[in-house]
């Protein structure tokens, strides 16, 4: 496949397109004054650490977490925390992680620093985060070269997690997935890391479900996959999840260790880790003008409103969300290219002709964002015990998304009902998928769909109900469709959820450091 | 037709006592002629005669995956078997809110959430929630019952709190996520936390999820334990059950 | 699926199809004088078994292979076994089965028996085999009515075989897989049955890879399947095999105890069990007029020249064998509906693109015989101890099937390549072919083929080879063909072979019961 | 990274020495509690250690099926594995036609069959026919080789018969119909035979099919076996190695 994806076989009215995109538009400009005028912790910790600070106390707690606590003390953060290390440097005439250490054992405060020329603040702050966004840039190129002068693969991309809590047992996995012909690696989180508002710190070796995401797990992964790529002539991509309570943190983190893709909606967090919306509007914003920055394509979730709600029946809430996403997107200046939407093939197989309905789906969102690497998710909510109908089921996935031209194909496991993957599940639906999709290459250039057909009604009627549900949220706005539980039929409030205390209204004097990554991603 | 003495069971391949199985599994060795042998010596020194390998696949790295049919000896007593069940009779929705609203004569008052990290909600939802699953109406619908859902990765201390407030009759606890047993983990913190408080007989303790069974809630120190396939009706009839023999007491 | 069936999707020349036709009728009709003019041992064998004769000497040998044995050694043959009988019974006022009992214990002698007016032995022998074929009549308006009270599964009909060896085993697995769904029961030969120049008698419990073909196993399935069937409402079809040097008595054995479809091939006995080739165009006339008759669905084993051939490089083959297994089907008067063509998707998965030749080959066989029962073959050759990977390809295989309105449709099973299915392989192929087909079902009126695609190219490529097969066929004869090792790459002489010293030449006085059949099918 | 210790291998599931292995089998018991407890138990019976029935299914007539995941706790020494082995070099075509033209000085005849009731001679065409497999090609391509092929269903007699006519110095055997061991009885038949004709050292007797192999061989009292994934210069290297060894003796 090549992007921009070029059939049209679904015959989708064209303007019912161009008006969902322009609702999902007015959308996310009726929240943007918000998202502009706040900032969080977790931002603010970000730029920290664009700054270059890293590390712990002897305590374990991160340095930048100690920062905040001493920036909020001496309500400094209002201003930005780019402000007060910009002043503190030109006045200590220190470097911030030398400062950050001195603050974290008390022997310095940035309480009653001297004020400086507005410029001169300016200029020390871009000064200061220039190595950084340096690093940023040439990972980002590296990206590129490497991926010109080894070589891709081909998609849709053969996407497979690794889970197993230790990170040396996740590069063990990982190399051995790339061997078998993976494009692309994701290390998933250990349960429960979303809602920490840090992240931990050094290569770790107890997980449950996932392994912690840490900037060291990230370059050690980093450089595992790397060495194997050299080795097998192709890039190896990898993946992590920049969610939760510290989503902009974990996109410098990642930005810095070139990662390729990164788990990152805009509601996710609010819908499924019940986080403050308001803060995860402002997070997200700021995360994902780091991964637009550095290169990085962004995978939505929006596959996860399938795991509660009926996968026919709220077919039209995964489309009207990846219209929401792709403007949030936009807002942070990340190019379609760069935009890994997410959809799922989530029908109970019981319902007849199940199969149709996916291809219309999966068709529908393909045709929809032509240029954009969409992530399509496996069956798991019908997964069973039966790890052989397991495998048909993920055959069927395989199937269909060669037939729709997908771009990031997670495989699915015989095993999903059971347990993260063991290394011979990957194995198995690595070679299960590389059969089908050898198989089928070309099948897609194959085959037409029957005008007025089960499949293009279906796909028509999907677009339609996604229109209509635009509207509705364009009349009541973002907020209050999330409390109306429109999305995934979970219903938050404005105010509840975790970490609305971490969010904070900038004051005049706030420095943004946004407009660096204007000037660089331009 | 073969007669099937059922104190000595054995597999079944396509003749009666045969013993045939499947099995795979990965060697953390080189993929070669020595991995297959020490994958057929391991089914030996498994007990099993006759392993055959049918496949070995290199998987990289030093490591080799393996499919393997093979005969077993074992037989198990199936007359033998009895597996522990729950006593009570399982009711209908209307039965129970009648049976609440006449022998009860005031409101069930039922907890329940996915604790600690474990935010798979899905499950306590199936049972709790208004639109229940699978056709059959969560405990929220139930007129004579208060059901309160307080969702996904709530700590034991919260809930425990919530418990207190509402006078809860039971505590539903779920959890699915299973990785080197965090949910044990997590269901032995609750129990524990309870008897701590010296408080494990004030509430009904269920415990559910994929991973749950009646046998295993029993063996942590749980009242009772629910699995796949269970719906609103079953926990409700056997809290009902438990909740009237104390009335009685 | 209902047949005819009505799609026209690759654009074939009809007058390719319509000249084809022509072809193989004329390479069936150079043949039919000398089909005409002979018989076999085993034929002669079958019309003493019309006649009501059955049962083993105490040594076993049956009586049918006793008394050609005893009409052989008095020249007896030529004239048919029907005219000695007819003879004897007028003569010794006995009936046959008596008479064959006596013949065996040497009590009596055919030889110099009286002669009779012509049209008393024709009428006598009539007589004689009334009772038999009443209960063949008998046995097929059961059929219809059984399938039209307890009803029919769906087309694409599961099919699934048992191979235990022993019957009753075997009736085990067969209600185990009838309860899982499946529609056809085909019970496998003993290794090496197809080249005893026998039926073996009775219930057997001994058998390799199979379980032997007797009038008792047939009937001892027969009544299990019956049971089963009523239970689930659902009629269950029975097969076993009708080939090899006794094809035209267990097409006898199988009218009579109600079998519905029988493998019953033109050519197959002469290429895969190296059996004598007049011996066998002989026998098959013979055995398909009883086919016929009865109201069997025979199946032909094109499939096979795949398992020696390259399935791409010989797809041509097997429509042009397809296209003669018809003509022989139509000269034994069976009807388009009892002619279940085989074919197979037997195309190396190594291949680019193997899918859309497979597609592309199914759908023609599909498109040139709309009104038969075609039957579709798994994957075999390709098959490897990976039963996963198995699992995978008979997935797609199924998905083939129903994309293309396949008939019968024979369930791969994942262990194909280590064993004679388990009964959990059956269970799991079963529940993989349900969920695919409920969830494809209609699929194949959804979509079209590209027109001038690699689909229609290749499905019109092969037609235009198997017309040119067909030429050359009828230009060099039947015979010289498969000499030349046309089918399957193996090659035959006329005179080699198993089974040549049992075909005879008929006298002038052969009474020819084929005749028979004519009054009654008509 | 996991250092593995070859002296002691365990089954590798997502963790070294985890000894995790899947199972899937039949029991002759009906669907139930009691038969998942059954599968439970025969695998506690069977040596493994937490054993997790992951799915009982209903297979009717009072048959289950299960899948399993189970640990393991068999370990086996790889470092003293050893497998028997061809000793011989592995030549090409080109080779071994000059190496038969220069030190044996006259053609290799072989005989080739699979015999008894076994029809598939997919594996004997593929070492002998012209055409090969592959891209290898068979011994009858080559030009210093007599190679002649018997074709299917050949009695042992039979093949005794044309070895001993055409001075044969290997006879071929195929068997690829393994159900109840048929293989072993026909192979072994072939030994036999002759034996009792005083004939064994007379010919190279080589046996292969999918379920073959050279350990296997020998034990059946054959000079070697092929299984899967062999071509015609495996065999015929191995066939010209032992007659050049004889000449010399
Ligand atoms: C849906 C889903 C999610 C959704 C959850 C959405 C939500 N709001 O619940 C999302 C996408 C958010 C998610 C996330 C994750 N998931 Co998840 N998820 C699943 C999935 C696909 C289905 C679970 C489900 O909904 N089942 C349907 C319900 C109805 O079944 P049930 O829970 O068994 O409930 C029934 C009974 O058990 C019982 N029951 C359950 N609870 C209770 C309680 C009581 C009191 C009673 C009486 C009965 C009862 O009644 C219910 C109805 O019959 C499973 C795979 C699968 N197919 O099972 C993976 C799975 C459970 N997830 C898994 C993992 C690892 C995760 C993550 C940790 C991955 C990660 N690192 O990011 C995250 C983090 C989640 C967290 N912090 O816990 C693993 C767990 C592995 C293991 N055995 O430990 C699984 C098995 C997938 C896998 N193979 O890796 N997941
Ligand atoms: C093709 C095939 C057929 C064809 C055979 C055509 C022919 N002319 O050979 C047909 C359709 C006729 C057929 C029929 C039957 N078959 Co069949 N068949 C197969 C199939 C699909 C492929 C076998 C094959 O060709 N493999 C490819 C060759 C190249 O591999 P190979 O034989 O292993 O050979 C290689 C090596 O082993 C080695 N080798 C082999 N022989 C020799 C000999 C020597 C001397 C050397 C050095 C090396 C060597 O070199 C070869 C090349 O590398 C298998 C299933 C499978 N996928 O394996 C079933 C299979 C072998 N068949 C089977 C059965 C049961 C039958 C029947 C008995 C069924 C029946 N009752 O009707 C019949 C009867 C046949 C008979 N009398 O023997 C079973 C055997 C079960 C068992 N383990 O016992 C199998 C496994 C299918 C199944 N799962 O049920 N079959
Ligand atoms: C967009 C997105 N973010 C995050 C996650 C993972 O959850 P957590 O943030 O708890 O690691 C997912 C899960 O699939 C997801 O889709
Ligand atoms: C037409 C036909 N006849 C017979 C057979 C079986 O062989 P045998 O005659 O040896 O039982 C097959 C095998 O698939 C076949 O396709």
């Amino acid at each position: 496949m090549t992007r921009p994806y070029p059939h049209n076989k679904l015959h989708l009215a064209l303007d019912h397109i161009a008006l969902a995109r322009t609702l999902a538009k007015d959308i996310v400009d009726q929240i943007t004054p918000f998202i502009l005028s706040h900032s969080t912790v977790s931002v603010e910790r970000s730029i920290l650490r664009l700054l270059g600070i890293q590390g712990v106390d002897p305590e374990g707690i991160p340095l930048p977490n100690i920062i905040i606590d001493h920036l909020k003390e001496h309500h400094l953060l209002e201003e930005g925390a780019a402000r007060s290390f910009a002043k503190a440097c030109l006045h200590f005439k220190l470097d911030p992680q030398t400062l950050a250490g001195q603050l974290a054992c008390r022997e310095r405060s940035f309480e009653d620093l001297p004020d400086f020329p507005e410029e001169q603040i300016v200029d020390k702050a871009i000064t200061l985060t220039q190595p950084l966004l340096e690093q940023i840039s040439n990972q980002r190129q590296s990206r590129e070269h490497c991926l010109s002068s080894l070589g891709d693969g081909s998609e849709p991309y053969l996407y497979v997690i690794v889970a197993t809590g230790n990170i040396y047992e996740d590069v063990l996995q990982a190399k051995v997935a790339a061997r078998q012909g993976a494009d692309i690696i994701a290390v998933i989180r250990s349960t429960g890391q979303s809602l920490l508002d840090y992240v931990p710190y050094g290569p770790t070796t107890e997980g449950f479900g996932g392994t912690f995401a840490t900037q060291e797990n990230f370059r050690i992964m980093r450089e595992a996959l790397d060495e194997v790529g050299q080795e097998l002539g192709r890039y190896i991509r990898l993946t992590n999840y920049c969610s939760g309570l510290c989503m902009p943190e974990i996109a410098v983190m990642g930005a810095l260790e070139r990662l390729d893709v990164m788990l990152n909606d805009s509601m996710y967090g609010i819908i499924f880790r019940d986080i403050n919306m308001q803060r995860t509007f402002i997070d997200q914003y700021f995360s994902r003008l780091i991964n637009g920055f550095a290169g990085i394509i962004i995978n939505t979730g929006e596959d996860n409103y399938l795991t509660t709600s009926d996968a026919l029946e709220a077919a039209h809430t995964v489309l009207a969300s990846n219209f929401l996403n792709e403007q949030f997107a936009f807002l942070s200046r990340i190019p379609e290219e760069q935009q890994g939407l997410g959809h799922a093939m989530e029908i109970n197989p019981d319902v007849p002709n199940a199969f149709l309905y996916e291809i219309a789906q999966a068709q529908l969102i393909r045709e929809i964002f032509p240029r954009s690497p969409i992530k399509y998710m496996p069956p798991t909510k019908f997964m069973t015990g039966d790890i052989f109908r397991g495998h048909v089921q993920d055959t069927l996935f395989n199937v269909a998304s060669i037939m729709t031209g997908q771009s990031i194909h997670l495989l699915g496991m015989l095993t999903e009902a059971l347990h993260t993957p063991l290394m011979q599940d990957r194995f198995l639906s690595l070679e299960s998928a590389k059969l089908v999709f050898k198989s089928l290459r070309h099948l897609q250039e194959e085959i037409r769909f029957t005008t007025e057909g089960v499949i293009q009604q279906h796909a028509q009627t999907t677009l339609q109900k996604a229109v209509g549900m635009l509207e509705e949220i364009q009349k009541i706005g973002l907020f209050k469709a999330l409390e109306q539980g429109m999305f995934a039929e979970i219903s938050r409030k404005p105010t509840g959820g975790r970490g609305l205390d971490g969010v904070f209204a900038k004051s005049s004097k706030y420095l943004n450091p946004s407009a660096w990554f204007d000037v660089r991603s331009s | 037709m073969p007669t099937i003495d059922y104190r000595q069971i054995r597999p079944y391949g396509d003749t009666l006592d045969d013993g045939i199985i499947q099995l795979s599994f990965t060697l953390p060795v080189p993929f070669g002629e020595e991995a297959q042998e020490a994958a057929r010596r391991w089914a030996l020194q498994s007990g099993f005669w006759d392993p055959k390998v049918v496949v070995a696949l290199d998987l990289g790295e030093g490591f080799t995956f393996f499919v393997l049919y093979a005969c077993s000896t074992v037989c198990i007593d199936f007359t033998s078997i009895e597996v522990p069940k729950l006593s009570h009779e399982r009711l209908e929705k209307s039965e129970i809110d009648l049976l609440i609203r006449t022998l009860l004569g005031r409101k069930l008052v039922i907890v329940g959430a996915c604790i600690e990290s474990d935010a798979h909600t899905v499950g306590i939802d199936a049972i709790m929630n208004m639109k229940g699953y699978n056709g059959h109406k969560g405990l929220e619908s139930y007129h004579e019952i208060d059901a309160i859902n307080l969702g996904s990765q709530v700590s034991c201390e919260e809930l425990l709190t919530k418990a207190h407030e509402v006078l809860a009759d039971a505590i539903l606890i779920s959890q699915v996520v299973t990785q080197k047993s965090l949910h044990l983990q997590n269901l032995t913190r609750m129990v524990e936390l309870l008897e701590l408080e010296g408080l494990r007989d004030r509430f009904l303790l269920v415990a559910g999820g994929p991973r749950i069974n009646y046998e295993l809630a029993k063996e942590l120190g749980y009242d009772a334990g629910f699995g796949p396939g269970t719906y609103a009706e079953d926990v409700a009839s056997f809290v009902l059950d438990r909740v009237l023999a104390r009335c009685v007491k």
